[in-house]
Formats: structure tokens, C-alpha cells, sequence
């Protein structure tokens, strides 16, 4: 830094190849309907915590899929399961149960749980 | 308050380079700016088609709009044949001449551009001078640079250039004639008043700032611009 | 009543029109510019939405077109139409005249190529295929990529040829979204322990039971769907395929290595219409496929009185789709000869 | 990878790149960083294919760097290029060359634009009349430098010393290519070979012996993005950008990089430098970095001008082992002479002395 003036910058790409996909692995072992998510947004949409918090349900789903799970592991704790969004979800997908089992997995597979 | 769409459609490069978006993501897969800084020119051009002034006007005030490094690559690939480093051109046009390019740290580093490149252009004729690419200010360059940069004179003849003289060839003086000819290019298109904008809008923001403000590169708002970086833009 | 119709294309809707011509007691010359009739069908493994093998749909438009009022010539395209009083004259490539009351013009699509998409790089990286290209892979049995191996993780392009001015192709082709689903599945049928992704732009999955091939695809069978136009392909040093899409429901950047890349290569008006429509005088729309008379109910008739179209020459169907369209253009031959009949 | 597809692809772009009576115009970048090279243009030009070539003394920058860096107005940089168009058409010739691809691009989306829009072509001769009295021609045509390389690389291959050939082994050397961003990615149909497939620097390659190497990474971008390095701030997703080529290459060995635009090689030349001592990682074979040359040095080379002749010494990144592998004949010890009285060395030799 001290001699150019600057640091190499590090890619923010997703990077599938390298990303851990335990946590995701683990919710639809235990709750398969985790797959059937289609993104629409119904659930962020109708959102009691996403009305006050930068919380998506829709968002965390991708990126859990993805296996970025930095964002997932700090949002995870704003949802308040009221679980308007399992009313709400077209695919059928157990919502509140999605949030359940992701809150294990990141305690079982992740050294920074919460 | 102005309807900034309607500005930005004055732009020629805003009105060939936006079709309705479809939001497919293509030009953000391929864009290095995205691969490294938080961009995504997929939304960009989703806001500007908004046509919402509100969400414009926090367009040209952002970090966002400097992250291009307008290679095209976004061009080549477009699917609706939109060009968005075209529609960034014409934001970051309309963000100087509105003053807005100061309220961001990428943004203000224009006035670095504008105090290098710009007065290169009408004060030699070339975009960069040997002259000018000290060392001190390009350590990147590294020590190869640092001896050509020290033995030019005799290293640009050696390799039959024509340093600082008449007629043609390489690093040749440009007539004064002729950068008279470019000052009043400069004048008639605009050019001129573009700088002097830039100069104006950045001597207020120094003030804002409490930093030093002089001509040239020696002090504290252009060291302060050309160098700052506060690590916020590639999370 | 003795009126004879030449059918131009013997593939799904050339074979319907000409066995329900006939069945009306008409006269038909069906041409067909391939050594064989069918058409694509017979480039394709099961068919969309419920996996059925295309042999038996094949059979019943052999059968159908099978009967002595039907001459079939195969290795005919047509190079010529002219009108002649009330019938029309047609010149074969292999300069055979023959008369026709009315001609239904059935010359189906073709398939996009999948090497104009450059940046796809489609017949330059060995492990990028078409769709077309995997129903062969489906047909032979045996799914291998250029190393003679199995792919582990297969990678399937949305809208390659479609929905893109950069080929100059504006409109949807409708059927590559549900084919995607289609052949990811029955990839997962062969290679089970594979991982397989669809890069989509939007599910345009509007067709009976297609939504709950998508739903069996992510449910049953573990499919991925990433929301994203893919932006290239490249190849790495082990003849990986790299590919680099924005994943935009997480708005970033994504990249992925892939073993075979599959691309769903869109549907464009065939040389062969494209070919009669400049000889014929046959008009043609924005998308460069035949233009009906009326897009709601005269999607048969053309702007030449007696000439008639079925099926995929005029945009893209699938094959309930044009099997229906050409049970209407028969009708529409019907009632014309009936009333020039008066 | 098959070669027959690419072929393929490039067969579709057929660019028409004049033949002769060519008005030259220099890019900044290289005046500056790679003066041997356009002095070697015009020698390969003149002296060995016997074609006109002309330079204006009177030409300036066409402020594109200014323009994409966007402190010059679309309005301002079309006016100063239209200045240039009017010292061709004052000079009597019709075929413009210019050695930058920054103009190149620039001159391209000029054309274009004033194609769709003729009220700005006309507002832009007004501009010019007012500001300078001068009217000019459109160029009849319009090539970059290194159209005309590839033009004329196998005039160039007839002529040639020294392939692009490993003398030890007898393989050909695994060259790179890489095109500058604006030569095609705007408008495909102006770049030999098109936007993805380039056949301007490959075409040399190929036709002087050597091997091209295309690498998941060809297509991206050296990363200049001007104001991206302009301003040292910026300078980090600079260098990112080239690590990220470099990454990619490295498992395909290459012997050399080529290249066709003015900020490219020096930014693939100093970045090796800087990533090595960031980060302590060197690319390339035995540590000795990746050579990256202007396609006027490659040209240069193989027809035996003596590499100093060409400003390889300017080069951060040796070139020396491209120079062994061919068997290039060179002499180590003129590398940094310059006169009788100047025998200065750059710093970091002296001090390993």
C-alpha cells in the first residue's frame, strides 16, 4: 500500500466453484420444498420484518442456494416467524421451517454462529 | 426542478444507448467494473428508465456512476441493443455540469482528471506528455520508468523520435498555432465551459471540506481526491 | 370433385394437412425437401410435457399420410409458384411442373444456429452443444462430453437465438424454456449424481402441464435456476466450459465452471419459406415469418387466394399446437373449394 | 478448442483496410511509452513494403482519453477529430491510420453517429469552420495501424529473419493476444474478425509461425478504464483486472503476450511488476515473467530490427527470453546505451551490480 498508493482489489463475483454449500444442503435435506422456490417475492413482499429491516426472505433463499452465506447469517436473525410468508407462498415452500433449519445449520456447520 | 430524464435524453449517447431494459444481467456478467467494485449497470439503467427524478438525482450524486471503466464490453452484448457505458457517459456528463460530482469521493476525483489530462490537451496538444509521467506520481511504473523517464532526451533520440521539435515524428512540440486552434475548439463546443464547471463547482467543496485549494497539482483538496480511497466500494 | 392440393413440407403439420386432405377426398402431392418426411420430430428423443417417445407421435402421422391419394416426394423443394387462373403452377428444384387447386405451405422453422451466438462459441469449444445436439446424445443413449466422460455439471443457455436483436430476433420461440426443463430432467434421468443449471431470462412455461414440469424439475429432480442471460463461454486448458452471467436475483456477478454447456437454440422461419417467400410473392412479417391474413382468425390464409399456411412458417408451436393449425388450414381448404364450387 | 470454427466466424468479418497512401496519426500513449514502435510502423511501412505514408506535423491528441474520462464533451472531442479529418483532406489523402485505438474507437462511434444523425455531422463542420476556419472529407477509409499489419503480414512473413518459432525445440511459441477493448467491442463489424474472435493479432501470429493461445480470460480487459488508473485511487481494480488475465493465462504456459492498443502492454508489462511486489507472485515460465510486445515489435522482430532499435529496453517485464527462444541475435551490453556520454542504467541494475 505504502509504496503504490494502493491494494489489489478482490473480486466479488460469486463464486460457485468455491463457495460452501453445506447450510443449503442441510434445509433441503430436511425440508425439500426449499427447492420449489421461483423467486417471485411474495414472501419479502408481505414481509412483517422486511417493512422495517433490510430483510428478503427471496434474497436469502438465492444466496443460501448460492452459498454466499455471510448476508444470510446476520438477516437470518431480523425474521420474527410470524410466517405470513408460508400463507403467502404460491410453491408451497415451509417458509417458517426454512428459517428454522437454517439457524441449525449455520449453528452446526458454522464456526461464527450466532 | 428540471425533469433530468429530459436532460439526459439531450445527450446523443443517452438516446442511441437506451432501449427498454429487460433486466437479463448480461452487461453486468461481463463488466469488470462489476467484477470488482459494488456495480451493477443493470440497475443503473433499470433506475434510469424509471425516468424517477428522485432516484436519478441520487444516481448523479453516487459513488455508482465513476465505477465504468467504459471498456464497452456491455455493448457488444446487449440483447436490446442498449449501450449502458454510453447511458454513463451521459450521467456523468450531466453530474458535472449540474455540480452533483462533488458529492461523492469517485466523483470529485475529476477535477484530478480534469487538472492532468485536460490541461495536457490544450497546454501540449497530447493527452499525456512524457514530462508529466513523473515517477514520483506513477511508482507503479516501476524502475525501468524511472530511467527512462530520467534519460528521455537522449533515450527518444536514440530511438529516432523527435522530442519537444519542429515537423512531424514522435513527442514533436505542437505549433502554437495549432493549440491555439484546439483552445478555440475547446471554446466553441463547450469544452471550456465543461473545465471551468468542474474547476468551479470543485473550489466550492474544498471550501466545504476545510482542504486547501490552489492551482496545479500541489494541494491538499487535489492530493486529498487523487488519493483518497475509503475502502466502502468493492464490498 | 377431383381438385388436387400440393402440401410444401412433409414435416408435423405437411403430414397432418395432407392425411386430412385426403380423408376429405382430395388429391395430395406432399413435397418434402429431405430424403424422408417428419421433420424435426425425427431429430428428437420424447417430447415435451410428458417425456413420450416422438416415434409414437412419428407413426401416427405416417399412418395418417399413408393412403393412395397421397403422393409423397421426398427430395423436392419447391422453387417456384406461380398463379395460373384459378390454380397455381409449381416448379420443383428438379424442374418438375406440377398444378395445384391450392397449396398449403407447411415449411416449419428452422432451428437457430447456435454459432452465430459467437460469443457462445458453439462449433469452436468442443463441450458446447445445441439441444438438438443433446437429443442426440438422448437418441444414442449415452451422454459423454469430448473426453469420453460423463459431465458432472451441465449448464443449459435460455433464449440463445431468441428475444435478442443481436441476431435479429425480437420475438420469443415459446418452446426452448419448456424444452430446457424437458432435457434437464432427463439428463438428471441418465446421470443422477449430476448437478444440472438453467440460465433463464424469465420461465415462460404457458402450456398445458408445463409449469408442473418446471415444479418437478426443482422438486423432484433438483434442477437449478439461475435468473440471468449468460454473457459468454470460454474454455478452460481441460476443456471445462466457463461461464459468466449475472446472478440477478442476487444482483452480482456470477461465475461458474461447467462441463457441457447445452444451448437452447431458438426457432426462425425456414430457408426453405424464406426461399418461396422471395419466389412467390408470400408476404412476410417483422419476425421474418410468414404473415397471416388476420392474427386472430385467419392465421391460415395468406395474402395469395388459394394458398394456405400451417403450422410453424408462420411463428413458433409446439406440435399440439400445429397439428391443430393444420386440421384449420384443411378446413380452410375445404370451404374454399366449395365455394369456388357455387 | 476448433480452430475450423473461429475460421468460421472470421470469415464473416471481412474488413476493406486500404492499400497504400495512408495519413498517420499518433496515439499519445505510445509516443510516449512505445516510441520504437511507431517509428518501426513507418519503417515497415516505407522502407520495407515501399508504401506513402504522411504525417501531419500539425495533428494533436483527438482528446480521447480527455472524452473517456469524461471531462471533454462528445461535442468538443467530434470537433477535434474533425480538425484532423480536415488536415488529411488539406493533405490530399483518404485513408486515415491511426495508431491509437482509444481514436480508433473514437473515430468509429464519431462516423457512426453522424451516419444515424446528420444534424450533428453538420453541426460539428459549423463548430470546426468557426473555431478554425477549416472544412474536411470523412476518410474514404478508415484502418487501424494494425489493420494494416495484419494486411500485410505476409509481405511481412516473405521478408521475415525469424519466426515465431522456439529454435530449440522447433514448437512454435504459445503467443497471447490481446485486443484493445475499443477496437471492436463497439462496433464488431469495423474489427478484422469481429468482437469475439479477433483475427488482427491471431492473423499475425499464425502467419509468422506462431501458436495462438485463447484462454478463459481473453476478452476482458487490461483494466485502464482511464480514470481507473488516472487517478491513483482507482488504481487497485486497475491492476485487479490484469491479475485476472494473468491467472487465467498462466496455466497455458504462454511464451509471449501481443497486443494492438497503446495502454494495454504497458499496463500487462508494469502490472507483473507490481503484483510481484505486492504479492510476491511472479508469472510465467522460471519466474521470468511474461513478455508483452507491441504487434509493430513482434513485426519488427521477426524481420531482424535490432530489439533496442524497437525501445524493448523500455520494457519493465525483460523480453530477453522471447529473444533466446526464437534466437533473436542481439547484444545484452547495448541494451541501455543511449550516446557516447550517457551510460546510465536503470536503478535496480546498478544496485544489483
Amino acid at each position: 500500500m505504502d509504496k503504490f498508493g494502493f491494494t489489489i482489489s478482490k473480486g466479488r463475483q460469486i463464486n460457485y466453484d468455491q463457495n460452501d454449500r453445506r447450510i443449503y444442503n442441510y434445509i433441503i435435506e430436511n425440508e425439500p420444498s426449499f427447492r420449489n422456490c421461483i423467486a417471485c417475492g411474495g414472501c419479502s413482499g408481505s414481509c412483517s420484518a422486511g417493512n422495517f429491516t433490510r430483510f428478503s426472505l427471496r434474497e436469502l433463499n438465492i444466496l443460501i442456494n448460492r452459498g454466499e452465506n455471510d448476508l444470510p447469517r446476520t438477516n437470518l436473525k431480523k425474521c420474527m416467524l410470524c410466517g405470513k410468508c408460508t400463507l403467502i407462498c404460491p410453491r408451497g415452500v415451509n417458509t417458517r421451517n426454512v428459517v428454522f433449519l437454517a439457524k441449525q445449520a449455520f449453528k452446526r456447520f458454522d464456526s461464527y454462529a450466532f | 426542478m428540471d425533469n433530468l430524464f429530459d436532460k439526459l435524453m439531450e445527450d446523443i449517447r443517452f438516446e442511441e444507448g437506451l432501449n427498454a431494459c429487460m433486466n437479463c444481467g448480461v452487461c453486468t456478467a461481463i463488466c469488470p467494473a462489476a467484477e470488482f467494485y459494488s456495480y451493477d449497470p443493470r440497475k443503473i439503467v433499470d433506475i434510469v428508465q424509471s425516468r424517477n427524478n428522485e432516484l436519478i438525482e441520487d444516481l448523479l450524486k453516487s459513488e455508482q456512476i465513476w465505477y465504468c471503466g467504459e471498456c464497452m464490453s456491455c455493448k457488444t452484448r446487449c440483447p436490446r441493443g442498449n449501450a449502458p457505458g454510453l447511458i454513463i457517459m451521459a450521467l456523468r456528463g450531466l453530474s458535472q455540469d449540474l455540480g452533483y460530482f462533488t458529492e461523492s469521493e469517485k466523483g470529485r476525483q475529476q477535477l484530478a482528471i480534469k487538472r492532468t489530462i485536460g490541461e495536457s490537451i490544450l497546454n501540449t496538444g497530447y493527452c499525456v506528455y512524457i514530462d508529466g509521467i513523473s515517477p514520483e506520481f506513477h511508482p507503479e511504473q516501476g524502475p525501468t520508468w524511472e530511467w527512462v523517464h530520467e534519460n528521455r532526451v537522449d533515450l527518444i533520440e536514440r530511438l529516432g523520435g523527435n522530442y519537444k521539435g519542429d515537423g512531424p515524428g514522435i513527442l514533436r512540440k505542437i505549433p502554437q498555432e495549432t493549440l491555439d486552434e484546439l483552445k478555440k475548439i475547446f471554446e466553441v463546443t463547450g469544452g471550456l465551459e465543461r473545465y471551468e464547471k468542474i474547476e468551479s463547482y470543485s473550489k466550492k467543496k474544498a471550501a466545504e471540506m476545510n482542504l486547501d485549494f490552489d492551482e496545479g497539482i500541489d494541494n491538499e483538496y487535489f492530493s486529498h481526491i487523487y488519493k483518497t480511497n475509503n475502502g466502502s466500494h468493492t464490498r | 370433385m377431383g381438385k388436387h392440393v400440393v402440401v410444401i413440407g412433409a414435416g408435423v403439420a405437411g403430414m397432418e394437412a395432407a392425411g386430412r386432405l385426403s380423408r376429405n377426398g382430395l388429391e395430395v402431392t406432399l413435397l418434402e425437401k429431405e430424403s424422408v418426411a417428419g421433420g424435426h420430430i425425427n431429430d428428437w428423443f420424447r417430447l415435451f410435457p410428458d417425456r413420450r417417445d416422438s416415434n409414437e407421435v412419428r407413426e401416427y402421422l405416417i399412418n395418417l399420410s399413408s393412403d393412395p391419394k397421397i403422393q409423397l416426394k421426398t427430395g423436392a423443394s419447391v422453387d417456384k409458384l406461380t398463379r395460373h387462373g384459378s390454380s397455381y403452377l409449381l416448379t420443383t428444384d428438379a424442374g418438375e411442373n406440377i398444378n395445384a387447386d391450392a397449396v398449403v405451405v407447411a415449411t416449419g422453422f428452422s432451428l437457430f444456429r447456435s454459432s452465430r451466438k459467437e460469443e457462445y462459441g458453439y462449433g469452436i469449444y468442443e463441450n458446447v452443444i445445441s439441444s438438438a445436439d443433446l437429443e442426440k446424445l438422448f437418441i444414442s443413449g449415452e451422454i459423454v462430453i469430448s473426453s469420453g466422460k460423463a459431465p458432472q455439471r451441465i449448464g443449459i443457455v435460455h433464449c440463445v437465438g431468441s428475444r435478442d436483436e443481436k441476431v435479429g430476433n425480437l420475438y420469443c420461440s415459446k418452446l426452448c424454456c419448456v424444452t430446457a426443463v424437458k432435457q434437464a430432467i432427463e439428463i438428471k434421468e441418465h446421470l443422477p449424481d449430476s448437478e444440472v443449471f438453467c440460465f433463464y431470462m424469465d420461465m415462460r412455461m404457458g402450456g398445458a402441464l408445463y409449469e408442473e414440469l418446471y415444479r418437478e424439475a426443482q422438486e423432484k429432480w433438483g434442477v437449478n435456476f439461475i435468473r440471468g442471460k449468460v454473457s459468454e463461454a470460454s474454455e478452460t486448458i481441460d476443456g471445462k466450459i466457463v461461464v459468466k452471467v449475472e446472478d440477478t436475483l442476487a444482483g452480482r456477478p456470477l461465475k461458474m465452471d461447467i462441463d457441457m454447456l447445452v444451448l437452447m437454440a431458438g426457432m426462425e422461419m425456414s430457408e426453405g419459406g424464406s426461399k418461396l417467400a422471395a419466389t412467390s410473392g408470400l408476404k412476410t412479417g417483422e419476425n421474418r415469418f410468414f404473415a397471416s391474413a388476420d392474427h386472430h382468425f385467419g392465421s391460415n390464409i395468406s395474402n395469395l387466394e388459394g394458398v394456405f399456411f400451417a403450422g410453424t412458417c408462420i411463428a413458433p408451436m409446439n406440435v399440439t399446437e400445429t397439428i391443430s393449425h393444420a386440421r384449420a388450414a384443411v378446413t380452410e381448404v375445404m370451404e374454399y373449394f366449395s365455394n369456388n364450387n357455387r | 478448442m476448433k480452430n475450423e470454427g473461429k475460421k468460421a466466424v472470421w470469415s464473416e468479418y471481412q474488413k476493406e483496410i486500404a492499400d497504400d497512401k495512408f495519413f498517420y496519426v499518433r496515439s499519445c500513449i505510445r509516443q510516449n511509452f512505445f516510441p520504437g514502435s511507431e517509428v518501426a510502423f513507418l519503417r515497415i511501412l516505407k522502407e520495407v513494403l515501399g508504401k506513402d505514408v504522411y504525417e501531419h506535423p500539425c495533428h494533436t491528441t483527438c482528446s480521447g482519453i480527455g472524452y473517456h474520462g469524461d471531462i471533454v464533451p462528445f461535442e468538443t472531442a467530434m470537433t477535434v477529430v474533425a480538425r484532423q479529418f480536415a488536415l488529411m483532406t488539406e493533405a490530399g489523402y483518404e485513408n486515415y491510420v491511426p495508431s491509437c485505438i482509444t481514436s480508433f474507437g473514437l473515430y468509429t462511434e464519431i462516423l457512426d453517429t453522424w451516419h444515424h444523425f446528420p444534424e450533428v455531422e453538420k453541426k460539428i463542420r459549423k463548430n470546426l469552420k468557426e473555431a478554425t476556419g477549416r472544412e474536411f472529407e470523412a476518410p474514404k477509409n478508415l484502418a487501424h495501424a494494425s489493420d494494416v499489419i495484419f494486411k500485410f503480414r505476409k509481405e511481412i512473413a516473405a521478408k521475415a529473419k525469424y519466426k515465431l518459432i522456439n529454435k530449440n525445440t522447433g514448437e512454435p511459441l504459445r503467443v497471447v493476444d490481446h485486443i484493445g477493448c475499443h477496437y471492436a467491442k463497439m462496433f464488431p463489424s469495423k474489427g478484422v474478425g469481429g468482437a469475439e474472435y479477433p483475427y488482427v493479432l491471431a492473423g499475425m501470429i499464425e502467419e509468422w509461425g506462431g501458436q495462438v493461445i485463447d484462454y478463459p480470460e481473453r476478452r476482458h480487459c487490461c483494466g485502464f478504464g482511464f480514470r481507473q488508473y488516472l487517478v491513483q485511487a482507482n488504481r487497485g481494480f486497475s491492476v485487479a483486472c490484469s491479475k485476472e488475465k494473468f491467472e487465467s493465462m498462466q496455466p497455458f504456459k504462454p511464451d509471449m503476450i501481443i497486443t494492438n492498443c497503446p495502454g494495454c502492454p504497458m499496463f500487462l508489462d508494469r502490472w507483473q511488476y507490481v503484483i510481484n511486489e505486492i504479492e510476491g507472485k511472479q508469472y510465467g515460465q522460471n519466474g521470468e515473467g511474461i513478455p508483452v510486445f507491441t504487434y509493430e515489435e513482434v513485426a519488427g522482430l521477426v524481420l531482424g530490427f535490432d530489439p533496442w532499435d524497437l525501445g524493448l529496453q523500455m520494457h519493465q517485464t525483460d523480453c530477453e527470453p522471447v529473444l533466446d527462444k526464437i534466437g533473436i541475435e542481439y547484444s545484452p551490453e547495448d541494451k541501455y546505451k543511449l550516446n557516447s556520454l550517457n551510460h546510465s542504467q536503470p536503478k535496480h541494475l546498478v544496485v544489483n551490480v
